[in-house]
């Protein structure tokens, strides 16, 4: 389980290729790639900075790994996250998750992102050309974060 | 007891704080209670913790609710509903 | 909406940037890999075989795309699926789908392979030290495609 | 009527045919007529298509149950449950 905080970009092309063939056990690879669209709540979006609470993030993000690990049955996970002046196009975030079958991977992934959004300290600012305004949060992220409290952990999919 | 307090995002920007420490009176002993005691500041400060717009808080690193405990010691901070990913 | 069924492999890095830098309405990327285990059944397995149905193949894949496009709101899918002679820690499959939201192309990425366990023609066959023999389907991956069927379309997330 | 029978993976194997062309009795218009067409042909072929084994069928490269017609010209396709991914 590894957590990267960070204003350099990453090479997903590079994370995958480690990430998978670090085991003849993994069958199934799942990530996310979040990255910064030219639009937002109908505004165009030049540049977007994101702040962060340094240790608390990762922190946050490691006991989001740990709490994923102990629902499902997956090898390792991986979190990048970028902080700091971004623009449309750049990647923000890489989540990606390995496991023996599909099932486990997919839905590690996505909780992860779906905790990710509601708990890890990061907070978006976008410039667009009214000037500087921060991100709001979306009741749809409590909603997606809120459905795994629920959530049967029976896989129901097999690599 | 001695706190170190942080702000994060639009909240730093309303406060223009970043990190203060504050010796507590002896009656404020939980996150709800700071909140009101930073909210008897003032304008800004009534308006972010009097508790019409949702203000979190973490203790030490870790999310926490309103009704938390605090410590000598601790390290609080304040923040907006969070937007990574 | 691309598919491919080869013999060589395939860049997952240069295929995912193509996808992704294709739109700044992309917001998300959710891509699955699938890779060769050494073991299956309690075997290990020294090599894999992929026979399939030519024609019809490309042909179902495309139709599997055309469903989640009309289920979801995506902007684009790729599958990419290699048939012949492939080795442990080999890979087999990419599929991927970009969203402005990262709830649809979850679930659009994870439909398509459910969907692709059961429909697609593609048959493996696996060496042992026994020899070799067809891998047999698993009533796990009906069980995935089929949740599909009665699934209420409505995204909880957002990116 | 003609059609076109292809085989695959295991099935290909067992049959020990790849694809043949068959001419079909008037009364055999359906997938299921023509897998009791095959099982009459005797112990391989019998014992995959006579109904004890799963067994699947495509018409054109579209997947069809056992009870789809056939048409003069189809190109007819067995093969076990599929396995890719």
């Amino acid at each position: 389980m590894t957590v990267r905080v960070q204003t350099e970009d990453f090479d997903v092309g590079a994370e995958l290729a480690a990430m998978r063939l670090a085991s003849k056990d993994i069958g199934a690879l799942v990530n996310f790639v979040g990255q910064v669209r030219d639009m937002n709540d109908g505004d165009v979006v030049s540049t977007l900075t994101l702040e962060h609470y340094p240790c608390m993030t990762e922190r946050s993000l490691e006991s989001i790994e740990v709490e994923a690990k102990s629902r499902w049955n997956i090898v390792d996970s991986l979190i990048i996250h970028r902080v700091g002046k971004l623009q449309p196009l750049d990647q923000i975030v890489l989540v990606a998750v390995t496991s023996a079958h599909r099932g486990e991977a997919f839905k590690a992934c996505e909780f992860i992102m779906d905790y990710l959004k509601t708990r890890a300290p990061f907070w978006k600012k976008e410039a667009t050309a009214d000037g500087e305004r921060w991100v709001e949060a979306k009741i749809s992220d409590d909603d997606a974060q809120g459905r795994w409290a629920n959530a049967i952990d029976k896989p129901v999919s097999d690599k | 007891m001695n706190i170190k307090v942080l702000y994060f995002a639009r909240i730093k920007e309303s406060v223009n704080y970043s990190t203060e420490d504050i010796v507590l009176p002896a009656d404020v002993n939980t996150v709800v209670a700071l909140k009101m005691l930073l909210a008897e500041r003032g304008e800004v400060w009534a308006d972010l913790f009097s508790g019409k717009q949702v203000v979190r808080a973490a203790i030490n690193h870790e999310l926490v609710d309103d009704m938390m405990a605090l410590k000598d010691g601790d390290e609080v901070a304040f923040f907006p509903p969070v937007t990574g990913g």
